[in-house]
């Protein structure tokens, strides 16, 4: 696989959709919202078209923040806060590790990392049998 | 198939986490092509949808379509969704065969009637129903008979939506889409050459989710999917607004990634997803990788007067067209030419002059 | 028939049909004005009507003087809007070249697609304009028939159309394009029989004119 | 008896129509611009004034008899035929409220010379019959007694009289082998008999033999202005015999618009071949011989003064610096009117519209516009040299009540004349 990378060259630079900065907009508002009015926002990156590369360029001007959680639940999750707080870098896997989906979400913490009332009731009858095995 | 509980009962029983759920969830709206914002009413639809009866039927078709569905990402979300999906009858795909396989298929539209969903890809041909038969039956009688008591039927693959290449000139076979033999079903085309895996599994978690079809287009597909065309979502598009065009496959456009209209891309008339979505796991699509769309989720893209001729181009060789006219329109104007002349001569020869006798009318002097 | 099949129609057979009575059509047009001749002048001339004539034929395309132009305002600034929109959007579009360069072989650079689209908005706009004035203004009301009402609806449609199939405007674009380019094949099957022909007879008309007004030695 | 009828009408329309006018009829988009520039329209706002208009009739029948398209339309009763009472209706813009001034041709943005065709309609309405009295008068006086106004030599050779009493000029009568063949307007035998006796001075000083022919005095061409070459090269071929058999260098128009065009451009294609003379506008004749240093003048007018362009010498002669290098001889004061020089403003009464009595009325409408191109000069003088002009130009001003003289520039030039000593 790497050797047929290395053997094709490929002009990638040049390319751009345009959507990147109007994107970072969007983050700006949703983020503005969200301190303003509490409102959170998810965007779908899949549904953005982007040139070879664009995206990964994306990723670096959002960076790695101060948190990175996995989790693991139908495959894999990456959820990573940018260098922007609230900014947040949603990455699903499935359980072979191929990208699901891609998510940018502006919330204080992603919904999906708490924990979920069926889950904790569910735990909670666990617990309660645990107890009683005791 | 007695197995027919809700769907988030289901994955619970699976041992599938509520955080679980709402992944697949966001994801499912994804794949749907639907706003995140959709994802707790998503939630909610699936938390009790049932899982309905598929049957899926092929016909004149090369398989490509099946091989786009399996070369999805499975055993994964797109594969939960079968997991959720009851795929009673495939012939590609299931374990049975011969009267086994058959038995199967009846028995399902027998238990589901009027409630499954009928899956064709490939087109039927009506010029000799020898064509193509599955078990003795050709495809038309076939298909009749499964679409009369389906719900809905999803026509995936450009054979099946629109003829695809057997429907090509000058279509040997006869062949023709679903829906212009079965008029009385709601039908969902899911065009392209392949359709993009997930624009497949997209549909089937749509009809899942909501238990019923997404909103179509003029043409019966998807607008989620087919709304855009790829020549608006093209990254190339900038090089088409500015002028540059790869003029050969080797040149410098070409290298630098221009536009390639010139060499007869069709994204402009083509509506799907490729730009977005891509292929490969959203690794590239045909633009990327440097070849002009094809325009293989459109009717009759076979016959769109050549691949590698611009959009803007007759189908036709113009160039002969204008010298037949030139050859023509000299001959019929010299004629026509000529008429006037005698005519004009004619009125010269008649001419008496003038006199100032005859300026004024008799009656009026 | 679906988009598809109407646009593999009007992109094959429909434009070939509507070529094929255009060249004809105006090659009938041009040679029956030709064959009629013209006597020779006999008259003394003060100069040589060649140059005059080929002068006339550019000069024309400019008002006469300043006080005609300001008498005719309303038309030049319409009607150049109008001619400069058509010539830029028929000619310097990429999709309209390469048509061209299928037909004759060889074809010449575009312009950007935006500047393009500027023009088909002025041209949109002098046309509205144009046929406001032929609506209302007394003389050119008088003068109008209906076929002028049609060649105007002729030329619009084309405009239009392209305008609405680049901005995707109201209906699936495959039904837009087809529908542009019949609506061209429209024009293209009256241009022969209409006054449309004054595309190519107008330099007919400058010529003559200017090359009978040198010979006078009168710079028409 | 008159052979008049709509089908001879027809017939010569059919022999007139060229190339040019069915190129012409081909380009107009009928964009109404040539109204803007005809002062029938401009002065009265009546569309059916519009030039283009003029021409309907020629051009559905150029277009049923000379197009296929027109010849299929005529056949399925899509194009209404030329009919007699159309030639009468028309006969009324043709000749009434046309000057054949040709401004419309010169701003046609396809470049139709619109009144070339109004003088080709002219001869089929004229051969229907539908020529107004007026002209038809004028023609049959041109051919029978020499001149549209009936002057006979008899009174010519009276004026001569007079002159050679006045000054002792002689006025010299078909001589041989002279350098100019001089031709005159009956209007300016009538009105204007300065006009003679300036040129003879002229000449005189300048040392040119000159003549008179009695067969063939006058220069205007009736059958121009109606429109029947029949008799248009009758009359221009009696002008042709004179300066044939006298064996003159040069045949001099007048100072009249329409006789230059008749003799100078119209002349040797009514006749079929090209002359053995030259043929000159008095106006060129006079710059000539102001550049051979042969026009000798004293004296300078300081009253400020223009110069009216008559349409048959600027637009249809191409005699435009001539007058303004003379008028510059003898004027300080000489100021430009708007749109002078090719795109000059008709005075109103050119191609014969001052031979129409009906015409009165639309003809003083069509003034106006010359009065307000001469309420914005203010000048003290106004010269010109077109007797027919001059006639209209006095009428309008004294109709509007402005006192300005108009003059003939070569009046003007021979009041300025060097005494001999």
């Amino acid at each position: 696989m790497n050797s047929m990378q290395n053997s094709l060259k490929v002009e990638i630079g040049g390319y751009h959709t345009g959507n990147i900065p109007p994107l970072l907009h969007e983050i700006r508002h949703a983020l503005r919202n969200l301190l303003d009015n509490g409102e959170t926002t998810t965007i779908d990156l899949r549904s953005l078209p982007m040139a070879p590369g664009e995206q990964q360029q994306l990723l670096d001007i959002l960076g790695k923040g101060e948190i990175s959680v996995h989790l693991d639940a139908l495959g894999k999750s990456e959820i990573t806060e940018s260098i922007y707080a609230g900014v947040w870098l949603i990455i699903h896997y499935n359980n072979n590790g191929e990208v699901m989906g891609k998510f940018i979400e502006i919330t204080r913490v992603p919904a999906i990392l708490k924990a979920q009332t069926a889950d904790m009731e569910e735990s909670l009858a666990a617990l309660q049998m645990r107890l009683e095995e005791i | 198939m007695s197995n027919n509980k809700p769907l988030g009962q289901a994955l619970r029983e699976q041992g599938v986490s509520r955080r679980g759920f709402l992944k697949f969830c966001a994801t499912t709206a994804s794949l749907m092509a639907l706003p995140p914002s959709m994802v707790p009413a998503i939630a909610k639809a699936l938390e009790s949808a049932r899982r309905p009866s598929v049957i899926w039927l092929s016909f004149q078709e090369c398989t490509g379509c099946t091989e786009s569905l399996t070369r999805s990402h499975a055993p994964t979300l797109e594969g939960l969704i079968f997991d959720n999906i009851s795929l009673d009858y495939h012939h590609t795909l299931q374990a049975a065969s011969g009267d086994a396989a058959e038995a199967a298929r009846e028995a399902a539209m027998e238990e589901n009637k009027g409630n499954y969903l009928l899956v064709v890809d490939g087109s039927i041909p009506l010029g000799n129903p020898g064509y193509s038969t599955i078990a003795g039956i050709s495809n038309l009688e076939m298909l009749k008979e499964v679409a009369e008591h389906a719900a809905a039927i999803i026509a995936v693959g450009t054979c099946a939506a629109y003829g695809g290449l057997p429907h090509a000139n000058p279509n040997p076979t006869g062949a023709v889409s679903v829906e212009e033999i079965i008029k009385d079903k709601p039908i969902v085309n899911v065009p392209g050459c392949p359709p993009i895996p997930v624009v497949i599994t997209g549909v089937l978690a749509h009809f899942l989710t909501f238990g019923k079809l997404p909103e179509l287009d003029h043409l019966g597909r998807p607008l989620a999917f087919y709304g855009n065309n790829i020549h608006d979502r093209c990254y190339r598009r900038p090089f088409y607004d500015k002028g540059l065009f790869a003029n050969t496959f080797d040149d410098e456009g070409a290298r630098k990634g221009w536009c390639l209209f010139k060499l007869g891309c069709k994204g402009p008339v083509t509506y799907n997803a490729c730009a977005t979505i891509k292929w490969n796991d959203g690794t590239s699509f045909p633009i990327e990788a440097g070849h002009g769309c094809l325009g293989c989720s459109e009717p009759n893209f076979w016959d769109m007067g050549g691949f590698y001729n611009a959009l803007s181009e007759s189908t036709m060789n113009l160039s002969r067209t204008a010298a037949v006219g030139i050859a023509v329109g000299a001959a019929a104007g010299t004629a026509s030419g000529l008429l006037n002349r005698r005519k004009k001569s004619k009125a010269e020869a008649a001419h008496e002059t003038v006199s100032v006798k005859d300026l004024q009318r008799e009656d009026k002097s | 028939m679906n988009s598809a099949e109407f646009l593999l129609w009007v992109r094959g057979p429909g434009l070939n049909i509507a070529l094929v009575i255009f060249t004809i059509g105006m090659l009938i047009r041009l040679l029956e004005i030709f064959m009629l001749g013209r006597k020779q002048n006999l008259a003394e001339l003060r100069a040589n009507g060649v140059s005059a004539g080929l002068r006339t034929i550019f000069t024309r395309s400019t008002p006469a003087d300043k006080n005609s132009m300001r008498r005719s305002m309303f038309t030049f600034v319409a009607g150049y809007g109008f001619h400069i929109g058509l010539f830029v959007v028929i000619f310097l579009l990429t999709p309209h070249i390469q048509l061209i360069q299928s037909l004759l072989g060889f074809g010449w650079p575009a312009l950007p697609t935006p500047v393009v689209d500027l023009f088909t908005v002025i041209a949109l706009i002098s046309l509205m304009a144009l046929l406001w004035r032929r609506l209302t203004h007394p003389v050119v009301r008088y003068l109008s028939t209906p076929q002028d009402y049609l060649v105007w609806a002729a030329t619009f449609l084309p405009l239009l159309t392209g305008y609405m199939s680049y901005h995707h405007l109201w209906f699936p674009y495959s039904w837009l394009l087809g529908v542009h380019i019949l609506s061209v094949e429209f024009l293209l099957i009256l241009f022969p029989f209409t006054k449309l022909t004054h595309a190519f007879t107008l330099f007919i008309s400058r010529w003559y004119t200017g090359m009978m007004a040198g010979e006078k030695g009168v710079a028409s | 008896m008159s052979k008049a009828t709509l089908d001879r009408g027809v017939q010569i329309l059919k022999e007139h129509i060229d190339a040019p006018t069915a190129a012409y009829f081909s380009s107009c988009v009928n964009c109404g611009m040539c109204a803007d520039a005809c002062l029938f329209y401009t002065e009265t706002g009546d569309p059916a004034y519009t030039p283009i208009n003029k021409l309907e009739p020629m051009r559905r029948l150029w277009e049923q008899e000379y197009t296929l398209v027109g010849r299929i339309k005529k056949l399925v009763g899509l194009s209404k035929p030329v009919t007699d009472e159309e030639l009468g209706e028309w006969s009324d813009l043709v000749y009434h409220a046309c000057s054949m001034c040709g401004r419309c041709s010169m701003v046609c943005p396809v470049g139709n010379d619109i009144s070339y065709m109004i003088r080709n309609i002219r001869e089929g309405i004229s051969a229907a019959g539908y020529a107004p009295e007026g002209l038809v008068g004028a023609t049959t006086r041109a051919v029978e007694i020499g001149s549209p106004m009936g002057i006979t030599m008899h009174a010519l050779n009276t004026q001569a009289r007079n002159i050679k009493e006045s000054s002792g000029l002689e006025i010299p009568f078909d001589r041989e082998g002279v350098d100019y063949l001089v031709l005159l307007s009956s209007m300016e035998v009538i009105n204007f008999p300065e006009y003679l006796e300036a040129i003879a001075r002229i000449f005189k000083q300048a040392g040119k033999s000159w003549t008179i022919s009695s067969e063939a005095f006058e220069a205007t061409n009736s059958g121009i202005q109606i429109g029947a070459s029949d008799i248009a090269r009758e009359l221009v071929s009696r002008v042709v015999e004179a300066a044939e058999k006298l064996k003159v260098e040069t045949v001099v128009s007048p100072e009249c618009g329409h006789a230059y065009t008749a003799i100078r451009w119209d002349g040797p294609n009514l006749m079929g071949r090209r002359f053995s003379f030259k043929v000159k506008h008095i106006i060129e004749v006079l710059d000539e011989l102001r550049e051979q240093r042969l026009l000798k003048v004293e004296g300078i007018e300081d009253s400020c003064m223009t110069f009216h362009d008559p349409c048959q010498l600027v637009r249809k002669g191409g005699v435009i610096e001539q007058p303004r290098n003379l008028l510059k001889m003898v004027a300080t004061n000489f100021v430009e009117m708007d749109d002078s020089g090719v795109m000059n403003w008709c005075c109103g009464a050119g191609g014969g519209v001052s031979a129409i009595e009906e015409a009165e009325e639309i003809r003083l409408k069509a003034f106006n516009r010359k009065k307000s191109q001469l309420d914005k000069l203010q000048v003290d003088t106004l010269v010109t040299a077109c007797a027919n002009c001059r006639i209209q130009l006095e009428e309008g001003l004294e109709v509007n009540e402005m006192d300005i003289p108009v003059v003939g520039l070569t009046e003007m030039l021979a009041d300025h004349l060097v005494e001999d000593k």
